[in-house]
This record gives structure tokens, C-alpha cells and sequence, in this order.
């Protein structure tokens, strides 16, 4: 029975891609097969279109043990600790359906953070909206704010900062980005490798079910007007048996019983099964039968591709199955030996004893198709640029100015959405939530580490290169106002169409500005996630390079945070103030405005000013730090009066 | 008019809360219970207007508010 | 008595180890975890039912928690005396299996709250706040989604009468009004004991106001009480 | 046996929820909403044997789980 034209194509399978896996398999596909090749060929698990200009960011450092290309980056922080960290995009289920495509979305990244061998112990999130006034994004903001408190706070781990943005281009794809944060001893790092032939490869966690089936495929493609019919693909979520699932793993990251873990994330099964062979050049050897399922009559297809969620994969050494099952049922979970790996390098799946799909790994793997996308410098940007200061008179009343921006609902208080999360669990959360970073200390040293996830999606828009650079630059700066030395970058890169020439540039562009910015700021990007595809009906999303970056502090005492403290300290302005209104929130909300050339970027400067910031902090002469970001001084000034918690300090600025 | 709405998750989507309530029930010696579904009940009273009139409205109300399209199916008694 | 603090672990509870850490490392005394399917709690000389997500907190916070194996040996252990500690879920689970009465209902707001929050000590001649002065006021964080206390008019009126209410949300002048209060709770109750007085629910997590590193030190009086008792 | 069990609040204990879901209904125009109480819906299949031993099963785990007596009543359908 060979695979229709049509199948192929609602597989989201080129011509060209069909006649590559030809090539790969000898004969053609099957159903299953091609299922398989859809979904590891997809954008979001492949990386085609964005993979030539990831090749472009740094990732290498003294201190980074593990880059990309496991499950999460991995840093070493002294005293024999590291810091795991990842951030991952959940942008498209969360549309369809915000609470759970959010708490997924959380779920999914605690999972890539535990699957290293580390306790979760921090989560932040970054969020993006249409316009307050859309009709849409109430019920959005309301869901996926439920979604994540539901989630998080259910398994224990603190939600202790991110970000919220509201704007027009935002109105027919939110942006929901989840960040995780775990803490492992330096020795105890487990991979996502399957390693020995021979070993027996255990399913373990929820029953697999037929939600989110084509979960890795849906989130790359574009939205057309009734993008709703695609509701059957949505995953929901058990914090509760992730609970279990966490507690239980870190039972067995306590022993010797296995090689290689990975966590069951998008294209479920069969993304994890192939992606631990591929890692070491084995094979695998998977049974469909002996999957445990949550529904009856599931063929094979939906087995391999299903996402249910709180699912682990996990390669035991041979022999110690029992002892590894026994850990897993104390948690009241499903833990079952599926299949084994093998030394053939074939991604093998049968189901009893017949076979039902065969493929080479490294077909799945390295063979999946590269694209150099054709570039184009988009047409707006010469236009966009223009600000004929003429329309932009000076306001009669400065201080109704300044009102109107500390309400305008991207620079307003966010307390009435981090008081939903349980941001204090753990007993470790030195700063909390409602600053630039967030900072923990580490019980039984006296560090701490400072964490955020930040980005101005507009500098991005009027200008991507410099916009990619400040994105890493303001992250940066959030850590160090904190006292925190910035380590390492994990990016989250959110953008439209990349079949449309001006959106590749906007990506290569943003790219070559962050690699600059980290390059110079020597923070390494460790791990990261691309979201393509974020356009509805032809409009992109702004172009929005979120930048997650963790930063270390020596001693827990030595921090700065933002309120002013005390009458009579001297207020300092470090850095050049130039004459540069373009892109900014001013112009935004009291104008209307998204044009003007973006403020420069003159990163030995930054670089200099950030270590002095740090000096200072470190020599105990810093009470409050503050960056100067949206809004600019007045609104910086304006919040280190108000945020303070023994009511409001006043300054003069002359 | 006394009005009743049942909230159901739909088939094949997954019922954290419903598992963990019937392997509580199984613990507590009740082995033989299956398939344990939660959803919600809605009561309310909706004065006045006639059978077809209320039937509209709170078809309305499932549609636009109580239900969740996307993972719940709804059905109600007036009487 | 000695000093071995039994820290109860559900599946789904989060807030063992922070219990664990200010017993252990805070106030230097010996502490140990419970599974909740162990029935033998001797050689514990006080028992914490700690805050989290019991069970996922499904169908009610605390329902399907009040049915572990261990909770049979806790109500024995509280009705030999000992002193035990429901902190937020460990108090929901608390009024669930009868050991205090009334019920944590969903919050007023509807929504989970995690911030500080002021309490008032309205009764220091219990095991567990005779470490502070009466009256004297607490900043202790809360975080949870149903802390509305309730509890019918005999229940509630009995409680005021017998001194049981020991902690009362108010704001930060000490008054108990309807705007400090978080959740919803009838007459601003944020912490009861039982009639005997050895058995202590509270909504605040003192765990969490122990280390002036993580913001307050005022949770510290409860666990000093307890340790002069045992 | 297919049963359903419908958990209520008793009358005079505070939902919070049938409030704000009342008041939500009548912001969206559907101003003669009345008396809006939410519930639970419970159903599962109990396989064997007789009527009564169903309906005996089903009072118990009423009483010692489903349902909380200080603030909630309940009853069933068996078919």
C-alpha cells in the first residue's frame, strides 16, 4: 500500500523530503514511518531552518560542562555543585488551550531539568499578549497564568520571576516560554544517552494516551484563520505523578541501575527513543505491545507519537530491571521494560512479533534536511526607522507622563499575577519576584545564583542585529544590578514564517546581534529552543529572542536589590545618556509609536560599566541597583521609590 | 424554571483528578470500581420565559462561559 | 520527651524539606521523614504534617491524605497528647480526619495567594505560641489556593470561647479586618488548635519565617513553644 | 452498573465559586440567573452484582470519602 500525495502532504512532507527518506529507507514508508519522519523532520524538533545560524552563538566556557545538544545546559558553580537550566516554548497548544498548554508547557521543562540528574528548584516564564483591549487576551492571560500556578505549585518548585509584554503583534499567537532551574552534584550528571548494547530500555510514569498526537508538527505550522479545529492535539497534564515521577527519579539517580534517561517531550516516544541512540550511534528496539495505555485499541502509530505527558524513558543496565521497577511502583508509577538497545544503529519497532516500522537512527537524526533559507532585508525597516521629531512634541505635563507610563500595562506592578505562584517553596528565595532577577541561595554554602528571562521585542523589530545584542545586554544587567556575576545564556528564539525571506533575516540578524553581545559579555549559550511558524494569517509575531541567562553571587550577604533603602544615600547614574527616543515605551504609549532608530549598543562600554555595577555591590558601598530598560531613568527612579515594602522613599534627581 | 447543567471532560482526555480518586477508592477495598470521571454541576434558577427560552440561554451560557470547548462536553435538565 | 520531630511525607507533599531543614539545621534538634504507608510513629516526640499538594490535593485538599496508613497512628498520637503541627495541606488534612473541626474551602478571590502576610497572637498560653507575647504580631508568609476557613455557628463560637483560635490574619497595625484577610476566612482565623490543645492547624507557613535571610524571623516562636514543651 | 453521584453544598455554607460564576453570567447579559450553586459530578462503572450491594457500596464511599459532611450532601443515580 503505498503512501498517498495526500498523507505525505498533511505530514508536512516536501516532495523533496519524501524522495530523501526514499533514498534512506531503500523502499517506500509505511504509515508508521512516515509518521516518524514527520515529526523528527519537523522544524521544531530538527532545527532546519534555524540550524546554520545557531552554528553562529558561542557555546563554549571554562565553566560549562554540558552545551547543546542534551536536555538541558549544564554549569559548574564551585563546591562541586552545577547549575542546570533550559528554556523551552509551549506557544501554540497554549493558544488552543491556555491552561494546559501552560501547565504542559511547565511540566515539559521540569522534566528536561530533572532528566539530567538534578532537583528542580526555581521556574520563571515569559509571556506575550495581544493588546490588553483584544478580546482574546483576557481569557488567554487568565489560563495560562492559571496554568503555570496549577502546575508549579502542585509539584513544589518556585516560580520566582519572568516577564509579561502586551503588544498588537502578539494578538494572533501568544508567546508562553518556560524556564527551569535545577541544582546537581558536579559527579552525578545523567545524559540522555542509550548506552550498551544489549541493555533493556524501561518506560516509566502515565499511561500513554492519544493526546497531542502530532503535538511536534502542529507546532510548526502556521495558524490559519480557524486554527481551532486542531483541539483534539492537546496535551493535558498531572502534576501530581510528576511529582511522583521527580521523586522517583531522583531515588534512582541515587543508585548505579542505569546509562541514559530522557524525558518523553514533544513527538513522545519516539523522539526520546531516537534521540538517546543517536546521541552514541546504537540502535533501539521498542515493543508497542508492552506500552502501558490509558485507552484500548491504540494502533502503533499513536503509541509512537503520542504526547501524553509525565512519561520518562530510561536505558537500565542489564540486570538491574527489578530494582529499578521497585523504586518506580513505591511511587505508585507504571515502570516497564519495552525494548532494548541494540548495536545495529536501526530504529526498530514491532509490535508483539511483527515488525512495523524499520529506520536507520541516523536517518531520523543527522540525515534530517538543513535548509539555508533565502534571506531578504525586509522592506519596513527603512520606513519604520523614520521619526520626524515634529510629531513628537514635548508633553506640557512631565509628571501625568510618567503616571500614564508607570500604569501602562507593560511597566505596571505584575504582584497580581507572581502572587498566584507559590515563589517561597523551598525556603531558598532570597529576592522575590517583582525585580529584574530573582536570586536563591544555596543551602549549606553561603552563595547564591541570580536567574531572568528577558527581551524587548521591539528593538528586535526596528532592528534586529542591535535588538538581538540588547536583549543579551538588559538580561546581563538584571543579574549584576543583583550583585550576580552572569555565567550562561539559554535562549528561546520565537519567530514567524521561515519560508518568508524578511523573517530569516530578522533571525539571522538577531542571531549575529546575541552571539556578539554573549561573545563580549563571555556568557555562552548552554541550551535553547526554537519556536518558528508564530504568524497568523500572514502577520508575524515581533521578532522575540528571549533571553533566559543565570548569573552566580559569592557571598549571599553581598547583594543589592531595587528599592532605596535609606534617606541621604547618593543615587548614581552609570553609563552615557544619549539622545536616543527611538523604540521606546515613551513613545509607545503616549504617542502611539513603534518607529525611530533603536538606542546603540557599545558593548566594551556595557561590559565595563557592568563589572564596575559588580565591584561596587561586591565592596558593600550598594544598597539598590536598578537597570534603566523600558520606560528609561524616569520610570527606573520612580520604581526603586515605590517597590520598596516600608512604603514609598522619595529622591530628587538633579 | 430549575435549571441543572453536567460538565464532562470528553472521552480520551485525561482525568488526573478522576485516577487518583478511584485508586483512592481501590485502596480502600472498593476494587471493583471503573472508570471514574469528575466534572462539575451546575445549578441555577432561571425565572420567567418558556421551556425553549431557557433552553437557548443556557445553551448559550455552556457555549460562551461554563464549558471548555476544547476538553468538556456539556448537557442539562430544566424542569 | 526527647526532641525527634517526625516529619509526615504524602505523595505530593513539598514542604517536607523545608520543615526538615529548620528542625535540623535552624534549630539543631533531630528530625526524620514518615512515609505515609509506615504505622510505627514511636520514638517521635513531635509529629508535622507539612504543607504541599497531597494526593494533588484532587477532589478535596487533604480527602484522599486522611486515608494513609500513617494517619491511624497520628490520631493515636494525638490522642496520647503528643504535640502535632498541620502546616496549610498538613491542616486541611487535619480537619479532613476530624482532629480539628471545620474545613478549608476554596479562597474568596478564587485564586492562589503566596505573600506575607500579618497574624495576631491571640492566645500565648498554648504549647505551641507560648513563646510569644499576646497580641504580639507575626509576619509569616502564606501560599495556598484554599485557606477560607469554615466552620458552622456552634463550631466557631466554641472555638472563640475556648481560646482555640491562635493566630488571626489582621493588617499591620494588628486589626482584624476584612482587608487583611486573604482568603475568606471566617472571623480571620489563620490558625486553630484542638480542644486538648496538643494538635495545631495552621494556614502560615512558619517554616517559612524562621531566617531573616529569607524575610522574617516571627515564625521561629512556634517551634521554640513546641521544643520548651517537649 | 453505570452510577452517578452528584455532591452538593449544603445550603448556607459560602461557594465562592457559584458566585463568581453568577456574577460572570450576568455580566455577559443573562441578568435573571438566580440561586447559581456548583457541584460535583462523579460517575464510574461498579461491575456485579445486585442493586442494593451497589447502592450499599456506593453510600459508604459516599460517607467516608466522596463527600465532606460538615459541608456537603450527596446523592446518586444507579443504572
Amino acid at each position: 500500500m503505498s503512501i498517498s500525495k495526500d498523507i505525505i502532504d498533511e505530514h508536512g512532507i516536501t516532495e523533496a523530503e519524501y524522495l530523501e527518506i526514499l533514498k534512506h529507507l531503500g523502499r517506500e514508508p509505511n504509515l508508521l514511518e512516515i509518521g516518524i519522519f514527520s515529526v523528527m523532520w519537523s522544524e521544531h524538533c530538527s532545527y532546519k531552518s534555524s540550524r546554520p545560524h545557531l552554528k553562529r552563538l558561542p557555546t563554549e566556557g571554562p565553566h560549562v560542562l554540558q552545551g547543546p545538544g542534551e536536555n538541558a545546559g549544564v554549569i559548574d558553580i564551585g563546591d562541586g555543585l552545577a547549575l542546570v537550566f533550559k528554556v523551552e516554548s509551549h506557544n501554540h497548544p497554549s493558544y488552543i488551550e491556555p491552561y494546559q498548554g501552560a501547565a504542559t508547557g511547565v511540566g515539559g521543562i521540569l522534566r528536561d531539568i530533572f532528566t539530567m540528574g538534578a532537583r528542580p528548584v526555581a521556574l520563571l516564564n515569559s509571556l506575550r499578549f495581544g493588546t490588553v483591549d483584544h478580546p482574546r487576551t483576557h481569557g488567554l492571560v487568565d489560563g495560562v497564568v492559571a496554568g503555570i500556578a496549577g502546575y508549579g505549585n502542585c509539584i513544589g518548585v518556585p516560580t520566582v520571576g519572568g516577564e509579561v509584554y502586551f503588544h498588537e503583534s502578539y494578538n494572533g499567537n501568544c508567546l508562553v516560554n518556560a524556564m527551569a532551574v535545577g541544582v546537581v552534584k558536579r559527579d552525578r550528571i545523567f545524559r540522555g544517552r542509550a548506552e550498551g548494547v544489549g541493555n533493556p530500555v524501561m518506560y516509566v510514569g502515565s499511561k500513554t494516551g492519544r493526546d497531542g498526537i502530532h503535538g511536534a508538527t502542529m507546532a510548526s505550522d502556521v495558524f490559519g484563520e480557524g486554527g481551532e479545529e486542531r483541539r483534539p492535539t492537546v496535551q493535558v497534564g498531572d502534576p501530581f505523578t510528576e511529582k511522583l515521577l521527580l521523586e522517583a527519579c531522583l531515588e534512582v539517580f541515587r543508585t548505579d541501575y542505569i546509562t541514559g534517561i530522557q524525558d518523553m517531550g514533544a513527538a513522545g516516544l519516539t523522539s526520546s527513543s531516537v534521540e538517546m541512540a543517536g546521541r552514541v550511534g546504537n540502535g533501539i528496539d521498542i515493543d508497542v505491545a508492552l506500552v502501558p495505555r490509558r485507552e484500548e485499541g491504540m494502533a502503533p502509530y499513536e503509541v509512537m507519537l503520542s504526547e501524553s505527558q509525565e512519561r520518562m524513558l530510561l536505558v537500565v543496565k542489564k540486570g538491574c530491571e527489578e530494582d529499578v521497577g521497585g523504586i518506580f511502583r513505591k511511587w505508585d508509577l507504571d515502570a516497564v521494560v519495552i525494548g532494548e538497545v541494540t548495536g545495529d544503529g536501526l530504529f526498530r519497532i514491532r509490535e508483539g512479533d511483527g515488525i512495523v516500522a524499520e529506520i536507520p537512527v541516523r536517518a531520523l537524526t543527522d540525515g534530517a534536511p538543513v535548509y539555508d533559507r533565502p534571506l531578504e532585508r525586509p522592506a519596513y525597516l527603512d520606513e519604520v526607522r523614520r521619526l520626524d521629531m515634529a510629531v513628537v512634541e514635548e508633553p506640557a505635563d512631565f509628571n501625568g507622563v510618567l503616571l500614564e507610563l508607570l500604569a501602562s500595562p507593560n511597566i505596571c506592578s505584575r504582584e497580581w499575577i507572581y502572587s498566584q505562584y507559590d515563589h517561597m517553596v523551598r525556603t531558598d528565595t532570597v529576592v522575590l519576584p517583582g525585580y529584574g532577577a530573582a536570586v536563591l541561595r544555596i543551602k549549606g554554602t553561603n552563595k547564591a545564583f541570580a536567574m531572568t528571562i528577558d527581551c524587548n521585542s521591539r528593538y528586535c523589530y526596528i532592528d534586529p542585529r542591535t535588538g538581538g545584542a540588547i536583549a543579551v545586554a538588559e538580561a546581563a544587567r538584571n543579574l549584576v544590578v543583583a550583585g550576580a556575576r552572569p555565567l550562561a545564556v539559554t535562549d528561546c528564539l520565537n519567530f514567524g514564517n521561515p519560508e518568508r525571506p524578511e523573517i530569516m533575516w530578522q533571525f539571522k540578524e538577531c542571531l549575529a546581534g546575541m552571539g556578539e553581545a554573549c561573545r563580549e559579555l563571555s556568557v555562552p549559550v548552554v541550551s535553547g529552543n526554537v519556536s518558528l511558524y508564530n504568524e497568523t494569517s500572514g502577520t508575524a509575531i515581533y521578532p522575540t529572542p528571549t533571553v533566559g541567562m543565570v548569573g552566580l553571587i559569592d557571598d549571599v550577604m553581598l547583594i543589592a536589590t531595587q528599592p532605596f533603602k535609606a534617606e541621604g544615600d547618593v543615587i548614581v547614574l552609570i553609563g552615557e545618556t544619549r539622545d536616543e527616543i527611538g523604540g521606546s515605551e515613551y513613545l509607545k504609549v503616549i504617542h502611539g509609536l513603534d518607529r525611530g532608530v533603536c538606542p546603540s549598543l557599545d558593548l566594551s562600554l556595557e561590559k565595563g560599566i557592568q563589572s564596575a555595577c559588580l565591584r561596587a555591590i561586591g565592596a558593600g558601598i550598594v544598597r539598590s541597583a536598578h537597570d534603566c530598560s523600558e520606560g528609561g531613568l524616569a520610570v527606573a527612579v520612580a520604581e526603586s521609590c515605590i517597590s520598596g515594602d516600608q512604603g514609598a522613599i522619595g529622591a530628587t534627581v538633579k | 424554571m430549575k435549571v441543572e447543567i453536567f460538565i464532562t471532560l470528553k472521552k480520551g482526555v485525561l482525568d488526573p483528578q478522576g485516577k487518583a480518586v478511584e485508586r483512592a477508592l481501590k485502596s480502600m477495598g472498593y476494587e471493583d470500581v471503573k472508570d471514574l470521571r469528575i466534572g462539575k454541576l451546575i445549578e441555577m434558577e432561571i425565572p420567567g420565559d418558556s421551556m425553549e427560552g431557557t433552553e437557548r440561554k443556557v445553551q448559550e451560557m455552556c457555549e460562551k462561559l461554563l464549558a471548555n470547548p476544547v476538553i468538556e462536553d456539556y448537557n442539562f435538565k430544566i424542569d | 520527651m526527647g526532641d525527634k520531630f517526625g516529619i509526615i511525607v504524602f505523595p505530593g507533599s513539598n514542604c517536607d524539606h523545608d520543615c526538615y531543614h529548620v528542625v535540623k539545621h535552624v534549630f539543631g534538634r533531630r528530625a526524620g521523614y514518615v512515609w505515609h504507608k509506615e504505622t510505627d510513629l514511636s520514638g517521635y516526640d513531635c509529629i508535622i504534617l507539612p504543607g504541599g499538594f497531597s494526593y494533588g490535593d484532587y477532589l478535596r485538599t487533604g480527602a484522599i491524605a486522611r486515608f494513609s496508613p500513617v494517619m491511624g497512628e497520628v490520631m493515636d498520637f494525638a490522642e496520647r497528647g503528643g504535640p502535632v503541627i498541620g502546616i496549610c495541606n498538613g491542616f486541611q488534612i487535619l480537619t479532613e480526619s476530624g482532629l480539628l473541626p471545620g474545613v478549608l474551602m476554596r479562597n474568596r478571590g478564587l485564586k492562589f495567594v503566596c505573600r506575607q502576610v500579618y497574624t495576631r497572637v491571640e492566645n500565648n498560653r498554648t504549647v505551641f505560641t507560648a513563646n510569644y507575647m499576646r497580641g504580639q504580631l507575626l509576619k509569616i508568609p502564606i501560599a495556598h489556593a484554599d485557606g477560607n476557613y469554615f466552620a458552622d455557628d456552634d463550631t466557631l463560637k466554641s472555638l472563640e470561647d475556648n481560646g482555640q483560635i491562635v493566630l488571626r490574619y489582621t493588617d499591620s497595625e494588628g486589626n482584624a479586618t476584612e482587608e487583611a484577610n486573604p482568603n475568606g476566612s471566617l472571623h480571620n482565623i489563620a490558625a486553630i488548635i484542638n480542644r486538648g490543645g496538643n494538635v495545631l492547624g495552621t494556614m502560615p507557613h512558619p517554616e517559612r519565617g524562621c531566617e531573616s535571610v529569607i524575610g522574617s524571623e516571627d515564625g521561629r516562636g512556634i517551634f521554640e513553644s513546641v521544643l520548651e514543651a517537649m
